[in-house]
């Protein structure tokens, strides 16, 4: 299927107020870019299972979830694939700085499980009904989120030096 | 003979510490390892009797077989390290009491019996006559005591198997 | 009473030595015969020369190119190595692991029968004996995964207990048969009924005792070398039965944590199970000190009977090492398999056979 | 009959650990031997791979890509070089096409042998693992023939690639092609249908095709789960539509289909087909042109946008997702990795419930992770 038949198909079942917008490539207003479709970020979990279990769309792979700073915003980008259809989408779910919350797909998919932990981890965005919503590569008590763009890296962890005096504060 | 004796006093010494260890000590796992050396010095106490034999079988069934057994069941406790008899030697006076009673008791009858002393006939191959005697004077017990295993046997395998679902099979 | 003394310092001494030279041969064998089998050289470097001048502080050359030296330079090594016990062990049960250990494997050399007079104790249980002091070594075992408060060690040390005392059942029924063909336990008696050509091996059934008769228990007992075989290997925790010391599982099973000359004492310890192991098929199966040919045993060369008895161990020993670096690791469940639903009901098949061929046969 | 109560023993597997296949910690809950739970713990080797090329020009960041996943450096450095380029359009002439499938399917080989050796070896099995390593030196020498290094190549260019290579180094890799066949015959027979290596191997770690789907297994473990999904053959990328090869899939032969023992065998299979590509890329390759040609000179021409390519690398299905503010930024605004090991490894709290210690380890062997590529 076509992003826009994917698009008209969760407008339909969802309505506007969920499924926000669809972009390809001639929409966009970048220079390169494949399609996708905006979502609400709360509405995640039921698109996805949606998204799962229709049996038009069938998407039963999510094959990555990144996070990206778009400097006010935080947004999640949901690459799915479909095995058995032989088509992908990519949903991508905005939400703001301040109280970052996305509907997680992690009961949908067993793999978003781990990559939204990553994403967490790297962006501070919270998942909401995540059953197992902890760090995942940086440690339990690691403060603040490294892939956003305004991260400061810390001179001391734990006591230790992690950032010697010369580098810090200059680049 | 004196250095029959010597050695005689040494591994009596040896396993009388090490059955003091396995009554008087505070870690469950020491009085373990302890009753082991016991029943390897008690082998040794059967060599002195002439009774190699049933010193190997002491060895294979006791020391390679029930201590084992014994401190497989200790090692699997949770905590082991923090376990210890303590808690529950309470009664440490009525306790002593009943040691000493019995050990009066017995070094009265250890006098009292007049003992008869006999050259013992070394017997050159034990295994042969322990075996006939088992299958001719002491049959009816050498039998029991077999029965009596396999019902034991029987029975850790009935309580090994932990789940209904087995039990169908 | 100065004889008796020295006597038995002697013996230890001797015994001491043998245990000694049989784990470095069979460490610097394990080496090379590894490496040929893996494509690869194994020690090259260290030969006697240039250990001496290493230890004297003299330039050290590179000669002795086939590494003969090697298991020796690595017992210095460990010698000189930090004895480190771990924080939370119990100190003195760590200390007498390893001393238990090797005690077990060390007094079964007594009864080893390296020739017709080269016993060091020939008591008349000789094979019980060594049946029975080896299941003390079960114990250093345990106390040695339990002491060092690891809990890799403990679960290695578990899982040898439990290996070690199940093929315990299999290694000894397979031994009865021959002791009831025999009618001793003495290892030298055992052997000496072997004498001659080699089909009276125990091997080839028992025509040594009855004449051509004693063919029709050839299918026995092969299947009860193997079956003692398989369980020697399990006893002395080799591969492909090694799973208490399962480096990739366990890391090193229940001596993870012993390090320098305990840890060789383990080690020595292991290989001189091995050579007991070996030994003891040898001598029951395989004609122990006799050649085979009796125009050799006949001839009275000094020496020549301990060194046929050695080879044939030695030659036991190499398919022990090929089976090592040939197979994978069986898991601990089908290890047990193994043990209680093949090895045990066919031993005591071949136990049977024996004894009805004894009753009603002959 | 009353339960009889046990309680749970808490081990802790790794970080330092022969077989946790570098610095991963489990904790496991077991029962005896039996696990009742697996909790991977990572982050031992993060290198904020994705923080660092936020502050580097693109051609920078392909040796970071090498230190990926160490075991197949050239896949990585093509993942990211197809990124790169479908984002600028560039066309890889002729000639850097087929050298890139040549030393990526080289280093294809080359990291299955790890994945296949250490298998064994976590098995047990100590022999083949060397035998096979023997094969990698050969391949070793060739690619550093080629780049000049011999694990972290820097090789696969954005537009090109770094080196020429001889007509000699070609015949060196015709030879071996040949001397490589009966080796991994020989495997077979010394390990892949060992009666034990069957046992400890199959039936164990059983990934059935839709979880296999669901927890992102990509590459030769999703194919072991018996689906024939391969990026070569189903979205060929760069001139792989040129070749003929097949992709070998689990049948569950000796046991149940998507066991330990099938993703193994497909690894093995795959050796095979690599081969047979490597071959035809020989005959189809022409020496002369230029390398160098369609390197980009910098990248102020970068488009505005973001792009999301996969290939596929010896662990399965790389994706990297690129976006990009446009000409006046050398550095990519954000560049995500989808690592295929991170994501195979999610399904080890899965599956973990009720197997024993020792398939443990067999499970991890068996799904290839290498902690590189897990924690970036």
């Amino acid at each position: 299927m076509t992003p826009e038949e994917i698009f008209n198909k969760l407008k339909d079942k969802f309505g506007e107020s969920k499924i926000l917008s669809v972009h390809n490539n001639e929409s966009a207003e970048v220079d390169i870019c494949d399609p996708f479709i905006n979502i609400e970020p709360l509405a995640m979990t039921e698109v996805a299972k949606f998204l799962k279990n229709d049996s038009e769309l069938a998407f039963d792979q999510c094959c990555c979830i990144s996070g990206v700073d778009l400097g006010d915003d935080l947004q999640a980008v949901y690459h799915l694939y479909s095995f058995n259809q032989k088509h992908k989408i990519c949903l991508k779910a905005t939400t703001n700085r301040e109280n970052p919350a996305i509907g997680t797909t992690a009961l949908t998919w067993g793999i978003s499980g781990w990559l939204e932990r990553e994403t967490y981890d790297m962006f501070g965005i919270i998942f909401k009904n995540h059953p197992d919503h902890r760090r995942i590569l940086l440690e339990e008590d690691w403060e603040g989120y490294p892939l956003r763009k305004d991260y400061e890296f810390p001179r001391y962890w734990r006591g230790m030096e992690v950032t010697p005096e010369e580098d810090y504060g200059t680049d | 003979m004196v250095i029959a004796d010597f050695a005689f006093i040494l591994v009596a010494a040896f396993v009388l510490i090490c059955a003091c260890v396995v009554v008087f000590h505070n870690k469950i796992i020491y009085s373990a390892f302890a009753l082991l050396f016991c029943f390897f010095g008690v082998a040794g106490l059967y060599v002195f009797l002439n009774a190699e034999f049933l010193a190997g079988t002491q060895l294979l069934v006791y020391v390679g077989g029930i201590s084992v057994l014994i401190l497989f069941g200790i090692l699997l406790t949770k905590n082991i390290e923090d376990l210890t008899s303590k808690e529950v030697s309470t009664q440490k006076i009525f306790g002593g009491l009943i040691s000493v009673t019995f050990l009066g008791g017995l070094i009265y009858m250890v006098n009292s019996v007049d003992w008869k002393v006999s050259t013992p006939k070394p017997i050159e191959n034990s295994p042969v006559e322990i075996g006939k005697l088992f299958m001719s004077d002491f049959l009816i017990p050498f039998e029991i005591a077999g029965v009596l295993l396999l019902v034991a046997l029987i029975g850790a395998v009935v309580i090994g198997r932990d789940t209904d679902k087995d039990l169908e099979v | 009473m100065d004889n008796i003394f020295l006597w038995i310092a002697i013996t230890l001494g001797a015994m001491v030595g043998l245990v000694s030279v049989v784990g470095i041969v069979s460490i610097y064998l394990e080496r090379k015969i590894s490496a040929f089998m893996q494509d690869r050289l194994g020690p090259m470097e260290v030969g006697f020369g240039s250990l001496v001048n290493a230890i004297a502080g003299k330039e050290v050359l590179r000669e002795g190119r086939i590494g003969l030296a090697q298991s020796l330079a690595d017992g210095l090594k460990l010698l000189q190595k930090e004895d480190i016990i771990p924080d939370g062990a119990d100190k003195f049960l760590f200390k007498l692991a390893p001393m238990i250990v090797f005690a077990g494997t060390f007094s079964t050399f007594a009864a080893l029968p390296l020739a017709e007079y080269f016993i060091p104790a020939d008591v008349n249980i000789g094979l019980f004996y060594i049946l029975a002091i080896s299941s003390f070594g079960v114990s250093g075992i345990l106390m040695a995964g339990w002491s060092s408060n690891n809990k890799w060690g403990l679960l290695g040390s578990l899982r040898s207990t439990a290996q070690m005392v199940s093929y315990e059942i299999p290694v000894g029924v397979s031994l009865v048969s021959i002791v009831m063909l025999t009618g001793t336990l003495s290892m030298k008696g055992i052997v000496v009924a072997q004498e001659g050509w080699f089909w009276n091996w125990h091997l080839f059934g028992a025509v040594g005792h009855h004449g051509l008769i004693g063919f029709v228990l050839l299918p026995m007992m092969v299947i009860n070398f193997i079956a003692y075989f398989i369980g020697s290997l399990a006893e002395t925790n080799r591969a492909p039965f090694d799973i208490p010391e399962a480096e990739s599982e366990l890391v090193a099973g229940y001596h993870t944590e012993y390090t320098g000359m305990r840890f060789a004492i383990f080690f020595l310890a292991e290989y001189g199970a091995i050579f007991v192991g070996n030994a003891i098929a040898v001598a029951l199966f395989l004609g122990g000190w006799y050649s085979g040919i009796p125009a050799i045993d006949q001839a009275n060369i000094p020496g020549i009977a301990p060194l046929v008895f050695i080879l044939k161990t030695f030659v036991l020993i190499f398919v022990v090492m090929w089976i090592r670096w040939t197979l994978p690791r069986l898991r601990v469940d089908q290890l047990m398999t193994l043990c209680w639903k093949y090895l045990i009901p066919f031993t005591l098949f071949t136990f049977f056979s024996v004894a009805i061929y004894k009753v009603f046969i002959v | 009959m009353e339960q009889i109560k046990t309680d749970l023993m808490t081990i802790n597997m790794g970080p330092q650990h022969p077989s946790t296949h570098g610095v991963l910690r489990l904790e496991l809950k077991t029962d005896g031997e039996i696990v009742d739970s697996c909790r991977p713990y990572l982050g031992y080797l993060h290198r904020c791979f994705e923080k660092h090329c936020e502050s580097l020009d693109y051609l920078k960041i392909v040796p970071f890509t090498d230190r990926m996943d160490y075991l197949a450096a050239m896949n990585n450095n093509w993942a990211f070089a197809l990124a790169v380029e479908k984002m600028m359009g560039i066309e890889v002439p002729e000639k850097c096409e087929y050298l890139r499938v040549i030393v990526s399917e080289l280093n294809r080989i080359a990291s299955h042998i790890i994945a296949f050796g250490t298998f064994g070896l976590d098995i047990g099995a100590f022999t083949p693992f060397l035998l096979a390593f023997n094969q990698r030196e050969l391949i070793f020498d060739l690619l550093e023939e080629a780049s000049g290094a011999r694990m972290l190549y820097n090789y696969i260019w954005v537009g090109g690639v770094a080196r020429d290579v001889t007509s000699e180094w070609l015949k060196k890799v015709k030879g071996f092609c040949e001397s490589y066949k009966p080796v991994i015959n020989e495997i077979d027979d010394l390990l892949s249908y060992n009666k034990i290596f069957v046992s400890r191997a199959a039936n164990v770690g059983i990934v059935p095709k839709d979880l296999a789907i669901d927890y992102g297994f990509t590459g030769p473990n999703l194919r072991g789960s018996g689906i024939e999904f391969d990026l070569r053959k189903d979205e060929p990328y760069s001139i792989y539509d040129k070749f003929d090869f097949d992709v070998p899939i689990g049948s569950g032969e000796e046991g149940t289909l998507g066991d330990c023992w099938d993703r193994y065998m497909c690894r093995i299979r795959e050796t095979r087909e690599s081969i047979k590509i490597i071959e035809q890329a020989l005959e189809g390759i022409s020496l002369e042109g230029d390398i160098y040609e369609a390197v980009p000179k910098n990248f102020n021409k970068m488009p505005k946008g973001e792009v999301y390519v996969r290939s596929e690398t010896p662990r399965g299905e790389m994706g990297i997702y690129i976006v990009s503010e446009g000409g006046k930024a050398p550095t990519p605004y954000r560049c995500k990795v989808r690592s295929p090991a991170f994501c195979a490894l999610s399904i080890l709290e899965k599956i973990a419930k009720g197997v024993m210690i020792s398939d443990i380890i067999v499970i991890l062997g068996s799904i290839d992770i290498v902690l590189g590529e897990v924690d970036r």
